[in-house]
């Protein structure tokens, strides 16, 4: 009985390894290279085409200096704080109301989730005219009669972004009411049995017993809706254009004008390492919870 | 051999004069595919850009001959056409020469200037201005004071897309137009920030301030539109550079009667020599190498010089053209190109960069009534003193 | 006096009629098991006497009130379920007062009520602890806790064990019976586990297909179900069940060998003449000088041994038919011994062969 | 078969209390226009309405003409309806010197779609296949990467990108861009697989190992069979993602292998003079036709697929 | 000869020890029960013999052959599991033959194996179904016989029968078992369920924390347990369990009531003197005149009384300790009743109070 040698640990799961090899090249390639060509030349003085000519963080003093970032964080830390809390609201309303062993539930699960086929582009542009003073929604209602009626959310810089939000909301609620949906019906059905035993009016239930218990649920619909807020860019262009004047800026927005509009690289890269950072401090706890604890 | 040429000239106008260049070149043999981007230079640019950078660079390529494409030069990235610029000496058709100088980099050509445009206009729509009662005005003072009367009218006074760039364009038409060529160019070429900070563009401010509130119910986003609104008489006028003609030509107004233009807004009448030019990137394949220079050639031919630039509004770059065909503002902007009343533009004197700033502010501006004028200046002042 | 009655009541899903006519009488203080296979409709029919599911036709008394219509919390029941159903955010203590303070209850009689209950299902330490933080049998604890705490007349248990590891189970089972005789509420208790039914019920309804197939007293079901299913499905190890054919004599022919049924009593009026299925519990079949003086008595070949610790099974044949004993731990026998086995008829059971019911 | 004595004294028992006290009996009765329907649905319509009015708008616009479109109301339906738009749209509509409207792009789109879809599906399926069934060392790290990778927003990647794809070669080219579409799309799905293939019994796949099965063999015969439900999830999220770019479309292709989103941009951009309402509605809801296509169709697994794979616990 | 042997085997998930340095060593032929709480590490045991785990300490042999480090199709084992774990997409016939498919067997000897195997299971009518077409007992059939076709040398049974009802368990238990004395293979066998271990077991080896308590005959590990763990581990109803002292004499003082250990026989050497605990099974109880008999009784009050059908499970109380015993289903006792019980000390077992061990 001779003992057999441990074979190379390198060897084992081969296949495995190879078939993994397109997700660690994207994974260090993509993922990481070009974040960290992205932080390094942020660093640089880069205009139309990168240079590594560094000039400290000069970039970011600009960047943070500039009132049109300013304005994009903010619109982004509103809109993003808004359509997350709305979103969630929303999609899981629409989602408790489709929940009660309603008639026609297919209908209605594909009216609202039929937006989120649509491309940011199309949303923009649907929602662009409905909004439009003169022939949208304001113009309806003065027609109708009421002179001083005024809805012109895409024109006034004030509530430009509430704007951009109404359509963002329509596209992105009905992907969260399907979350929510799949959340309830994996809720232990006995749970509900108790509640009504125990004589809990149905809106007690939701709100101490179910939405508590659909923790992971909600978890994973934050960061999806999340990591879209951060990525807003197409609703906007579509929509406004930025418009009017900055008042709906957004920062990947202001990353893109930078790098290719105004042929400062290195202002684009600051600005994109900045948006970096913020979605660290977001996703890296996340991904701490959702994968670290487990193993 | 088939040519890919981008651009972003996709209004009526524009499209329609880029119709004359294929044509032109086709009848050569070669074949022009067309890749136009629509959504103006600031959508088009990027993507050019990377097309270039990215190594499957386009065959011919519109730019604003300036300093947009400076970097890409000095990569070596486009093509020297010295040789070609020698043989056919562009030197001595080109007018005026500051055209030929901006394709220049350490004495090597490498651009071919198309045509000639100039910011400083205001188009006016004498439709508008009868359906209010008041004479079609002469320059930029009075148009102000009409504003009331067509407003009354229901009209607004001043069309103006809600872009920056048309903002910031306006801006600086009326600056030129107001204070006049050296004190632009103090504030432009030699960046004087006190000048900028100073009374005669504290009188340019003003100006803009009148603009902002003249355009308070102007609703649109692209120039054309804007346009739309002059042409058919909802709005007073425009304030965009000589491209709007096109667009008039195409709805078939005449100038003169439909239409009234005023260069340099009836104040100052120079005009600058900005423009488009075409760039050909470098590429290893000897025929599209060719086929390049037959189409910086084509461009430059009278006849397509004369054809193309009746469509697009602009003017030759050659001076030796018959324009007899031109209309009453080509007429205009050629005699004040005559008698060289020119000045240099932004896009030569500023970075895309600085641009961009104004830009921003100037957007800013236009949206927030709630920035007074002598705020903006001396936001202005502020990049002044730090643009490149 | 009745406690819960249930008249003619059916259910259907959709299409499929899950109860049918059923009734059910259930006086005070008895301690009811339901008990059948899986699918049979015991959970549904709780959920119908809880209010938890509509009846389709039919009438439910509970305390001779017609609470057809009523809302479930206001039936006066309380009902335990199989998952535990406990709320898993809140503690414990929050578990049993959510209820409470639902139905307004006042903050005193609240604490009183939480510390009578935790008094008497001893989980005094544990009220401030999550769910999460519970083990198994303390949850199920909990679980029948919160039914407790709000004084109902009814309790209904939906299979509270079925989660549980067998030890835990047979522990809380006589938890559960010794509750019952504490507090003598009336007690609805639904399981598949016949153990669990033998141990717990003042009687058994067995139920198969959306019908009660019998209601009696364990004792009862056990010695002389009514049919071969009931027969079947109580006892463990299950009862041999023997083909033959009945002859005149009365006797019962298996192959050659004839089982004398004079001891036997016959059940109602039907034929006593032709096939039929004797059933006889592995543990009414005698061996060795015990057969002897049985009644039958047959010399058979010991086929497989199972030791079962207390006890041991031993299978053999009787013709060609399976045939199962029990036999004290004890008593060595092996494979390929040849014993003689006997039983008395007596406490055997006949079944008609083909509808099955007891002859 | 009840026991007939036990049962007989039951009946009579409760025949003797229902008698006493009769009652309701049967189903509790339902109004169907109770309180709580009322609110229940009168909500649910009212969010569809909000819901479908955008949809609404786009169909009626697209079916005006323009004269009637300049009267005003977008809500009003089409006084007579032309489907010119449409046509226009599709074939004639023009951008720069291409007057060929929207069917160029349409096939593009399909050309860009059909192999970035299959690819990316192919490569992320395996990966999360040999995430949840084959961890090996090193493995989670390269996950985690990914999974940060899904929140990087697009604009910071371009310009690396750019240059990747130009040391490779592969600029320009439609296989570049399938490339591209590959990678972006690699994060969320190998997440959804990741999790879906967690889900199925671990012994299943023991089973197969002990049966002699390999890397291969127990992903194509087990359990690929099996996963039919996070198929159609992938299938609907990257044929809707990808179909729907318009960043990439534009940045990484040329114009003759533009995408359709590209050129419905083209074509609501480039106003001629007035801006033509129904030709840019009749573009778009062209453009979104195939994802609302297969949404209209696959919906129910839709949400069926979710919850397998992207909702655990 | 050896079938498999596992020496020194650990296992860590992490730092989480689950094996600690565990050896069995199994002979050809012999049916081993693996028997333990959840979580005491049976499966895990049985992947490291299967190969499906990578041991982090140790060596495995199966027929002399040091198959530490093979791939689970070349140990030649097959392994039936607990879900089934059939393809579900594939029919019977495509789960029998996928193995032997990859491990290119020729088709007509697939084909006569699979006729060989339906034939020993009786599954032949199921070939062409889905495995979702199947019942429980037909899959887990289903699932033996895909270990079956592989004709390996050991079988690896990961609780095969906890997903069925008690019914069918027991009836493919018995199979089970018929199969083994028919094919005579070495089989291990991983169950929580004493009496599965009891009936089934050639030997059982009782697990815990990772660790083999006791590896020895199921009647001996029934009758002498090593430790109170294993004692109270096997047997249903539990064995009763007594805290008391030891004293000289010898006898086991508990309260006023002593036992006399005279008949009992000591394990080694351990201090017979001090607080301990015997443990005493509820059917070595005796009551009434066999009470009388034994050398131990006394008279106590009847607590609870639970039916089970076959027999009686009785409460009572001993001192102030609770104590079950067992009694004849028609022995009639009621709560309350007072009787003379009684018990033989040498069928006792003693544990020393604080590690457990059997003294
Ligand atoms: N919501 C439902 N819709 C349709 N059929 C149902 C529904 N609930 C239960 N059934 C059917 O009703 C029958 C009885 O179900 P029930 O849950 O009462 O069985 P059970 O006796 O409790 O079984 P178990 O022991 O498995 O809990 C089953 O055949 C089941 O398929
Ligand atoms: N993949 C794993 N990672 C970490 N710990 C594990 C893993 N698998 C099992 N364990 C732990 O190892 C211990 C033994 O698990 P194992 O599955 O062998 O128990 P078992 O005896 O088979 O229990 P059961 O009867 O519940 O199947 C448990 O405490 C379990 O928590
Ligand atoms: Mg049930
Ligand atoms: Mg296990």
């Amino acid at each position: 009985m001779s003992a057999a040698t441990r074979p190379s640990k390198l060897f084992k799961n081969l296949n495995a390894k190879i078939a993994s090899i397109p997700m660690i090249l994207t994974a260090l390639c993509v993922f990481v290279g070009g974040t960290t060509w992205t932080v390094v030349y942020s660093f640089t003085d880069s205009k139309l085409l990168p240079r590594l000519r560094f000039v400290g963080i000069e970039q970011y003093e600009r960047l943070w200096a500039s009132q049109r970032w300013i304005v994009s964080i903010e619109n982004l830390a509103i809109y993003g704080i808004l359509s997350l809390v709305f979103s969630l609201v929303i999609g899981f309303l629409l989602a408790a109301l489709l929940d009660q062993k309603i008639r026609f539930e297919d209908t209605f699960r594909t009216i609202f989730l039929y937006p989120f086929a649509l491309s940011f582009i199309v949303t923009g542009l649907v929602w662009q005219w409905i909004l439009n003073p003169q022939f949208g929604v304001q113009g309806i209602v003065r027609g109708l009669g009421w002179e001083s009626f005024s809805f012109d959310p895409l024109y006034n810089a004030d509530i430009v972004i509430y704007g951009i939000m109404i359509a963002g909301l329509w596209q992105g609620t009905g992907l969260v009411m399907c979350l929510m949906l799949a959340g309830l019906r994996g809720i232990d059905e006995d749970i509900w049995k108790a509640a009504r035993v125990d004589g809990i009016p149905m809106w007690k239930t939701y709100l101490f017993i179910v939405i508590p218990m659909m923790r992971p649920v909600f978890i994973t619909t934050l960061v999806i809706i999340a990591s879209g807020i951060v990525k807003l860019y197409d609703l906007v262009v579509a929509q406004t254009g930025g418009g009017p004047g900055n008042a709906s800026e957004v920062p990947a927005k202001y990353v893109y004008e930078f790098m290719f509009r105004a042929q400062n690289l290195g202002q684009g890269f600051a600005a994109s390492t900045m948006m970096l950072l913020t979605v660290a401090i977001i996703v890296v706890p996340w991904a701490y919870l959702e994968f670290g604890r487990r193993r | 051999t088939d040519l890919e040429v981008t651009h972003w000239w996709t209004s009526g106008g524009e499209a329609a004069a880029v119709a004359e260049f294929a044509k032109a070149f086709d009848a050569t043999g070669n074949k022009w595919v067309d890749g136009a981007i629509a959504g103006s230079g600031d959508t088009a640019r990027p993507i050019m850009i990377s097309r270039i950078t990215g190594g499957d660079p386009m065959g011919a390529t519109q730019f604003n001959h300036g300093r947009q494409a400076e970097e890409l030069v000095q990569e070596g990235l486009m093509r020297d056409l010295t040789d070609l610029a020698t043989k056919e000496e562009w030197a001595k058709l080109i007018n005026p020469p500051t055209l030929l100088q901006n394709c220049t980099l350490d004495g090597k050509i490498y651009c071919v200037p198309v045509n000639i445009h100039s910011w400083q206009w205001i188009w006016l729509s004498n439709k508008a201005f009868a359906d209010a009662g008041v004479p079609v005005p002469t320059n930029w003072d009075e148009f102000v004071a009409a504003a009331p009367a067509l407003e009354k009218a229901g009209k607004v006074p001043l069309a103006l897309g809600k872009q920056a760039w048309q903002e910031s364009g306006a801006l600086n038409v009326l600056m030129a137009a107001i204070v006049g060529p050296e004190t632009f160019l103090k504030v432009y070429k030699d960046k004087d920030e006190t000048v900028a900070a100073g009374a005669d563009i504290a009188k340019v401010f003003k100006a803009a301030d009148d603009a902002r509130k003249m355009a308070v119910n102007s609703n649109v986003q692209n120039w054309n539109e804007a346009t739309a609104m002059v042409i058919n008489g909802q709005a007073g006028g425009q304030i965009m550079g000589d491209w709007a003609q096109g667009e008039f030509q195409v709805a078939g107004q005449v100038a003169g009667k439909d239409y009234t233009c005023l260069p340099g807004l009836g104040l100052n009448a120079v005009i600058a020599t900005g423009g488009d030019a075409f760039y050909f990137p470098k590429v290893d394949n000897a025929d599209i190498s060719a086929a390049q220079e037959t189409l910086a050639h084509v461009m430059l031919s009278p006849e397509t010089q004369v054809a193309f630039n009746l469509k697009k509004g602009s003017l030759p770059v050659r001076g030796d053209v018959d324009l007899t065909a031109a209309n009453d503002c080509m007429k205009k902007g050629l005699e004040i190109l005559a008698a060289g009343k020119t000045m240099q533009w932004t896009d030569e004197l500023i970075s895309p960069d600085t641009t961009q700033q104004m830009n921003d502010l100037m957007a800013e501006f236009f949206s927030t009534p709630t920035i007074t004028p002598e705020d903006a200046q001396k936001r202005f002042a502020e990049i002044i003193a730090k643009a490149d | 006096m009745t406690s819960v009655l249930v008249r003619d009541v059916s259910l259907n899903f959709g299409t499929v009629e899950v109860l049918k006519a059923l009734n059910l009488d259930v006086p005070e203080g008895e301690f009811l098991v339901l008990l059948g296979p899986s699918g049979c409709g015991k959970s549904t029919l709780l959920n119908c006497i809880a209010g938890l599911l509509d009846v389709s036709a039919g009438q439910i008394f509970i305390k001779n009130k017609n609470v057809t219509w009523e809302e479930p919390k206001d039936r006066g029941i309380g009902m335990v379920f199989q998952s535990y159903a406990l709320y898993p955010q809140m503690t414990v203590k929050g578990n049993l007062s959510f209820g409470l303070k639902n139905a307004g209850v006042a903050k005193d009689e609240i604490e009183k009520r939480i510390a009578r209950t935790s008094e008497i299902l001893q989980i005094g330490p544990l009220l401030e602890r999550k769910p999460s933080q519970l083990s198994g049998g303390q949850r199920q604890r909990v679980a029948i806790g919160r039914a407790l705490v709000r004084d109902v007349d009814v309790f209904l248990f939906d299979e509270p064990l079925s989660n549980l590891d067998a030890k835990l189970r047979s522990e809380l089972r006589v938890e559960i019976k010794r509750l019952h005789q504490r507090l003598a509420n009336t007690m609805i208790y639904v399981t598949h586990d016949q153990i669990e039914a033998m141990t717990l019920a003042d009687r058994i309804a067995v139920m198969k297909g959306g019908v009660i197939q019998q209601l009696d007293a364990p004792q009862a079901i056990y010695n002389r179900p009514v049919n071969r299913f009931v027969a079947g499905f109580l006892g463990s190890p299950a009862m041999n069940f023997l083909d033959g054919e009945l002859a005149a004599g009365p006797s019962f022919k298996i192959g050659a060998t004839a089982v004398p049924l004079a001891r036997y009593t016959f059940d109602g009026s039907a034929s006593r003449i032709g096939p039929a299925v004797l059933g006889i519990r592995p543990e009414h079949i005698a061996f060795g000088d015990a057969a002897k003086a049985s009644p039958f008595s047959q010399q058979v070949e010991v086929e497989l041994v199972e030791p079962m610790g207390s006890d041991t099974l031993v299978w053999t044949r009787l013709g060609s038919q399976n045939l199962s004993f029990r036999v004290e731990a004890e008593k060595p026998l092996t494979v390929g011994d040849k014993v003689l086995i006997g039983f008395d008829p007596a406490r055997a059971s006949i079944f008609d062969s083909t509808a099955g019911n007891r002859i | 078969m009840s026991n007939p004595a036990t049962l007989a004294a039951t009946v009579a028992g409760a025949d003797a209390i229902a008698a006493e006290l009769g009652g309701p009996s049967g189903p509790r009765p339902r109004v169907t226009f109770s309180r709580r329907n009322i609110i229940l649905y009168g909500t649910l319509i009212f969010a569809a309405i909000y819901y479908l009015i955008p949809l609404y708008v786009m169909v009626v616009t697209s079916l005006k003409g323009m004269p009637e479109i300049r009267l005003g109301n977008i809500f009003s339906p089409p006084i007579e309806i032309t489907f010119e738009p449409w046509v226009k749209a599709w074939a004639t509509a023009c951008t720069g010197l291409n007057c060929d409207g929207l069917s160029r792009g349409f096939w593009n789109s399909v050309r860009i779609t059909v192999p970035s879809v299959v690819l990316s599906i192919a490569i992320a399926s395996v990966n999360g296949y040999a995430l949840a069934n084959w961890r090996f060392k090193g493995a989670d790290l390269f996950f985690t990467i990914l999974i940060f990778g899904a929140f990087i927003p697009y604009q910071v990647m371009i310009y690396p990108i750019v240059i990747m794809l130009r040391e490779i070669g592969l600029y320009g080219s439609l296989t570049g861009l399938v490339i591209v579409h590959s990678i972006f799309g690699m994060p969320i799905l190998t997440l959804l697989f990741r999790n879906y293939f967690s889900s199925l019994p671990e012994e299943l796949f023991k089973a197969a190992r002990v049966d002699g099965a390999g890397f291969w063999g127990i992903y194509l015969r087990i359990m690929l069979p099996m996963s039919l439900p996070i198929f159609v999830v992938a299938v609907i999220l990257q044929v809707t993602g990808i179909w729907n770019d318009f960043l990439f479309g534009v940045v990484y292709t040329r114009p003759d292998t533009y995408p359709m989103t590209v050129q419905l941009n083209n074509i609501v951009n480039s106003t001629q003079g007035v801006k033509e309402y129904n030709v840019n509605m009749a573009a778009t809801i062209i453009t979104g036709l195939v994802p609302l296509a297969i949404y209209f169709i696959s919906g129910k697994l839709f949400v069926r697929g979710i919850a397998a794979g992207a909702v655990k616990g």
